[in-house]
């Protein structure tokens, strides 16, 4: 059977897909190619790590395989403008940081700038996403974000709610005299959800958007706890060392976010909420 | 406990002081469509030594077997002591005994085997003492006591603490007959124990063989030792395709045989 | 002749206990097959799914790949490990040390990246010019680091049992084979091997069981096609895990039957002249006087 | 009398490929050392690291508990896998299938999850009224369902070893314990499996150390302690995977040694009377002549 | 090649005609510490039986075992047909061979074990054409047809494509022999080929030596059978605690055993 190819379930993005702007048919730029470094300027690809299990950012298509979401967009455009055919590959998030500047070129995974992973990277900012908290549909369990203590909560592990937001949540409920929280702490945004959905954990924290498709794909099955807070600028992951390419990176964001191709991706998957208005390098982490 | 009209008439044709210690009634085992025992019947008195030859194939292995119980019968009665072997008699009707019977009755007869079957993760003291301490739930010192007591006997008392790979066939052999031995059964089988020998070691088994029939142990002996047979045995029984042929006094048959089967067996073997 | 045919012994308690037994798995069927949680529609939506299908297809690809190279690496292993050199003996039980004791996934990962550890493998002169060069990343790509990663790691657990297997052969077939004339080599491969392997199979069956569950690791080199990594995927775009975890275990379940017959038929093909011997009618005479030397009975399967 | 001192042969291609196999090893080991991918300055700062210690603990208690567990099981079920009791042994053989059928990753996942799929353990009348009933959530925690869902998958694997180990001992074995009256469940115990033990241990050291390893796939339960879990964990907050993968890779590497000799002491412990005596110098007169019924020599580790 | 100065002077003593097929010269053999042949000199005319008896543990086996290079001497030469046995002499050193010389050397000598080691996974016919097919690369054809030819000497031409397990000890030896016999060797090494055998069985076993022996084939007897010695021996050599005790005409020595050692043993064997 081929219920995978039909889209056997209804699928969020599906329909707006048909329509979908095509970010490879943006025009190259020789002027951003010229500033490339040497080593970049005869490949042909351009290598992309992004962790394909985080709808709508980046997911994988129907044939299982092909990485799609408006991140993998974006990068398909920065390549386009590069005069190159980007090549996201899927990986674990918490592999992709160290492997940048050998196996990839670009991290284009939703990654919140924060000063930790500066440390590690350079940062292009190319989106606003804010933290937002989820629980099963009518709120069973009584979860409140003022007493989290003791509770069961899943997180996407390397990322900024696992560490430092929940973490620090801990710790404060263990300064308090109060039991840690339980960070369920699990590879994939996916498996966190399903395991809200099938109630082994209590709440999760993810993403605004990852929090929203997921409200959406769970027919209903979850809802949020609590506002979006801490909204956090997004950034692409360049190689510490590689300073001139990171600087090639924020001018063609710059470029996209003037020429209106970023707009058009980022409505194409229904996200222009997070849309940013200039990309910086390196902007100074909240 | 036979049933009543038999114990009437078998016993009235055998003088009356001497109860068999052995009944077997017309026996038969097949294996599938094999059949191998052909209706055999045979009695041994108690202290009596009885020397079963015949050819290979001929069912003296199958017959040990079905005394103790290591095969089921096809039909006929084995009485050891009076006992009914394998199963209670009610109403007439056959109901098999469950594995603790069997068990039990079991421990009344002694086997030594053509391959020893010693247990080789343990020493010849450890063999000994193995089903006294676990069948018999005697103390481990008693136990030991008296398997010491009966490693001299067959002469082995040096080599209680060696594995079965330490020693000879002989003396393997020696320690499979004090094992059995040590359980103080009424009864001990034997099914060619020498024939897995060197011809030189094949004189020590038959020698603590000797003297257990001194001693006045009831023996049911399958062998090729016609020499053995006509020392100590009480009667002779040569068995050919799954019959007795010919049963008596070992030395009459040996010097004179009255069947052919027998004669040409006797000459093959002498 | 009256044939005996006496009234069995009755086992009450066997029979309570098998009643029990039964009840509990008709139990769990039905909790399992009454219990929405479980999704059947979806099961049966994607069981056979094209992706699905396809998924079983890489994954039998690579157990069946990555297990030839483990059986040929743990033969000569196990050979290694009897040689009269000393280095020989050496390296291969460093190799299964090093093999068994360092996680597979680790190892998987090692292969995934060792394009970025080594970006070039060169041919050459060890500390000397080089000869011939390859970009490490052409020569292994996914499925050549997954299966060599599973392979290797897996030719130490098979070295282990291929060398209690040949040890298990007894010493008399080596000298009546050397005594004819025969090398070494030769009668390690027709006598002591063939004889070996009816101890060597039931455990290789575990593994080649346990191999196809392994693979689905092979998402540390990374490697997207297996079975694990699809149903994963489609769990992930229906947010429905457990039916599409059905699925995985159902193929799995259905390949490990197929893999259990095949073990049933290579043991009996390797038990020929010893373990159906025994179980065909004795018509033969004389009775089958067991050969004293003969291996142990064993190990059929059912 | 003038000793023989031959002159033995020469190999020298087998010193070539020692010198090759050499050569390999201390590139590997000089690359590995002096690539800075490695960090084996952050190695250094995490081997002895109190968390990853107490990850090692909790991996030790994961594989000895379950251990036990599928051990005792393995019995029971190789046990019933011989019983007259038609049920008894198609239970066995169904619960092998079973569990050696489908991943241990979505067996765990099913153990953690029974709290959801089945909220309540009621013990009572089936179809009937309920007597008891504990919260499932209470009664198998993480710690629990880790241990049950490794320890049963395990126990089917340990099953089929055991089967074969005890079909490799000799029938002659049964009958002489049988014939001394005593009860067959006395002789499985006490002479058959300890000599079974002989051909059991060597697959069953190679389960214990996939076991060492599979203790990582617990975070399907989700059981959060162990050394995989721990070290991922650090290497998500230091960017460095490949140094803490080294440090887990250590870790395990450690306790397969510490297993691989406790092997060897069982090995040679079940070999007593058998493997040991063969090597003893043979000064017992007369020559041990080797019991015709005697098992296969075997099995000694190094 | 023998060297010059034992050439020489042996050869000398004996007929000039027969030139001897097996020399053995002051062979020593340690186990360790243990000193189990403690030199040992003999020779072998082509086309002579010579039977080896001694009690157990005296060394007859591992001087059959050196001979087929099964073991390595600790001092002392065998010369098969003149050729060194295991080793190469140069400029008065020896030098190991390698395996493949080693397998050569030993295709001219065929051996026959007491517990018979054939391929339990191979049929009769398997087991007879294993070697000429693998070692001297005879076609199948050509191997299957002289191994049938074997077996039919053996007796055992109706057996052929039966497994080991299906075959009783007596017709597992005669296959364990025509194996041997397939590889065409010049010598045949017996190592109690009958000791494994229910005296039923041996007959068939002696039967077929006594007609190799009749067809010139050259043979070493490890045996306890004192009555083949007699008939089928053309030499008797006894040896006890690692030496030759006794040698000489069989007859002869059975009737008037000069030696105690010799009389003793025969006593216990006969
Ligand atoms: N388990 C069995 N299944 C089928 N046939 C059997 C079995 N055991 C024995 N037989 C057959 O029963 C017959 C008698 O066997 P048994 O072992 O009793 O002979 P035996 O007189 O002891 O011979 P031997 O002197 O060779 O030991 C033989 O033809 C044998 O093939
Ligand atoms: N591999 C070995 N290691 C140590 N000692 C050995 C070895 N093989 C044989 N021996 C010893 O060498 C001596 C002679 O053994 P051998 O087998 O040659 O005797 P045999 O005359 O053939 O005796 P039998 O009649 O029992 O076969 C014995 O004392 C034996 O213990
Ligand atoms: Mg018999
Ligand atoms: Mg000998």
């Amino acid at each position: 059977t081929t219920a995978s190819q039909d889209g056997g379930t209804e699928s969020s993005s599906g329909a707006s897909q048909a329509a979908a702007f095509d970010p490879t048919t943006v025009a190259k730029d020789d002027a951003l190619i010229a500033l490339l470094p040497a080593s970049l300027k005869d490949k042909a690809t351009l290598e992309v790590g992004s962790d394909t299990s985080y709808e709508p950012a980046e997911f994988l298509d129907k044939d299982g395989q092909t990485p799609i979401g408006y991140d993998v967009d974006i990068a398909k455009a920065i390549a386009a403008t590069l005069g190159k055919k980007a090549v996201v590959h899927t990986a674990d998030f918490s592999s992709i940081i160290p492997k940048i500047g050998s196996a990839y070129d670009l991290g284009i995974s939703s990654f919140t700038i924060n000063p930790e992973r500066s440390k590690a990277v350079n940062f292009v900012s190319y989106f606003n996403a804010g933290v937002l908290w989820a629980v099963q549909k009518g709120n069973p369990k009584g979860i409140s974000m003022d007493d989290l203590c003791g509770k069961k909560i899943g997180v996407q592990t390397g990322t900024v709610e696992e560490d430092p937001d929940v973490k620090d949540r801990s710790a404060k409920c263990v300064a308090d005299g109060k039991p840690a929280i339980d960070i369920i702490s699990l590879k994939n945004q996916t498996d966190v959800t399903t395991r809200l959905v099938g109630g082994t954990i209590d709440a999760m924290s993810a993403d605004t958007p990852i929090i929203n498709n997921a409200l959406a794909k769970t027919n209903g099955q979850l809802e949020t706890l609590g506002e979006t807070y801490d909204s956090a600028e997004q950034g692409i992951a360049i190689a510490k060392d590689d300073a001139a390419f990171a600087a090639v990176i924020e001018k063609v964001m710059n470029k996209l976010i003037e020429d209106g191709s970023y707009t058009k991706i980022l409505s194409t998957w229904n996200n222009q909420d997070g849309a940013l208005t200039k990309s910086v390098l390196n902007p100074t982490a909240g | 406990m036979p049933d009543a009209t038999h114990t009437s008439a078998e016993q009235a044709a055998q003088p009356v002081t001497v109860k068999p210690l052995v009944e077997i009634q017309g026996v038969h085992k097949f294996f599938g469509d094999h059949h191998v025992l052909k209706g055999i019947d045979m009695t041994v008195k108690p202290g009596e030594v009885s020397v079963i030859i015949g050819p290979s194939g001929s069912g003296k292995s199958t017959l040990l077997r079905c005394i103790n119980l290591l095969e089921t019968l096809s039909a006929g009665r084995i009485y050891v002591h009076n006992d009914l072997i394998g199963y209670r008699e009610v109403n007439g009707k056959l109901h098999d005994l469950n594995t603790k019977q069997i068990a039990t009755q079991r421990r009344e007869i002694g086997m030594v085997f053509q391959r020893f079957n010693l247990f080789p993760h343990k020493t010849a003291l450890q063999n000994v003492i193995e089903a006294p301490t676990q069948v018999k739930r005697q103390s481990k010192a008693a136990a030991k006591l008296k398997a010491l007591e009966l490693l001299e006997m067959v002469g082995l008392s040096d080599r209680a603490n060696f594995y079965p790979s330490q020693l000879s066939g002989g003396q393997q052999q020696r320690v499979a007959i004090a094992r059995a031995l040590a359980m103080e059964p009424e009864l001990m089988l034997f099914d060619e124990p020498t024939s897995a020998l060197d011809p030189e070691l094949v004189g020590d088994v038959l020698e603590v063989m000797k003297n257990l029939a001194k001693s006045g142990m009831t023996m049911i002996v399958v062998t090729h030792e016609i020499g053995f047979a006509r020392e100590v045995g009480d009667t002779l029984t040569f068995m050919d395709g799954g019959v007795v042929v010919e049963s008596g006094n070992p030395r009459e048959i040996i010097a004179n045989p009255q069947h052919h089967r027998t004669k040409e067996f006797l000459s093959r073997v002498l | 002749m009256e044939l005996i045919d006496a009234i069995p012994v009755r086992h009450p308690w066997r029979w309570v206990g098998a009643a029990v037994i039964l009840l509990v798995v008709i139990l769990a069927i039905q909790s399992m097959t009454t219990n929405p949680k479980f999704y059947w529609g979806t099961f049966r939506t994607y069981v056979f799914d094209v992706l699905v299908i396809q998924g079983v297809g890489w994954t039998l690809v690579l157990t069946v790949s990555s297990m030839v190279i483990a059986i040929v690496l743990a033969i000569l292993l196990a050979f290694m490990r009897q040689s009269d050199n000393p280095l020989f003996r050496y390296v291969s039980w460093v190799w299964v040390w090093f093999f068994r004791g360092t996680p597979v996934y680790t190892q998987l990962l090692f292969w995934g990246s060792v394009g970025v550890l080594y970006p070039k493998i060169i041919l050459g002169v060890p500390f000397g010019p080089e000869l011939l060069s390859w970009d490490t990343a052409t020569v292994i790509n996914a499925t050549v680091a997954a299966i060599v990663g599973l392979g290797l790691n897996e030719s130490a657990y098979l070295a282990e049992i291929f060398r209690a297997g040949l040890k298990s052969v007894d010493n008399g077939q080596m000298e009546a084979a050397e005594a004819l004339g025969m090398r070494r080599s030769k009668v390690m491969w027709r006598i002591i091997l063939p004889q070996a392997m009816r101890v060597i199979i039931p455990p290789t069956g575990n593994e080649t069981i346990g191999m196809l569950k392994t693979t689905s690791l092979v998402l540390a080199v990374p490697f997207t096609l297996d079975l694990t990594f699809v149903t994963n995927a489609l769990a992930s775009r229906t947010f429905l895990p457990i039916p599409l975890l059905m699925v995985a275990a159902f193929w799995y379940l259905v390949i490990t039957s197929v893999l259990m017959v095949g073990q049933y038929y290579v043991e009996r093909h390797f038990g020929k002249g010893v373990d159906n011997v025994m179980k065909a009618p004795v018509k033969v005479p004389p009775p089958a006087a067991a050969d004293p030397i003969m291996l142990p009975r064993g190990n059929n399967l059912a």
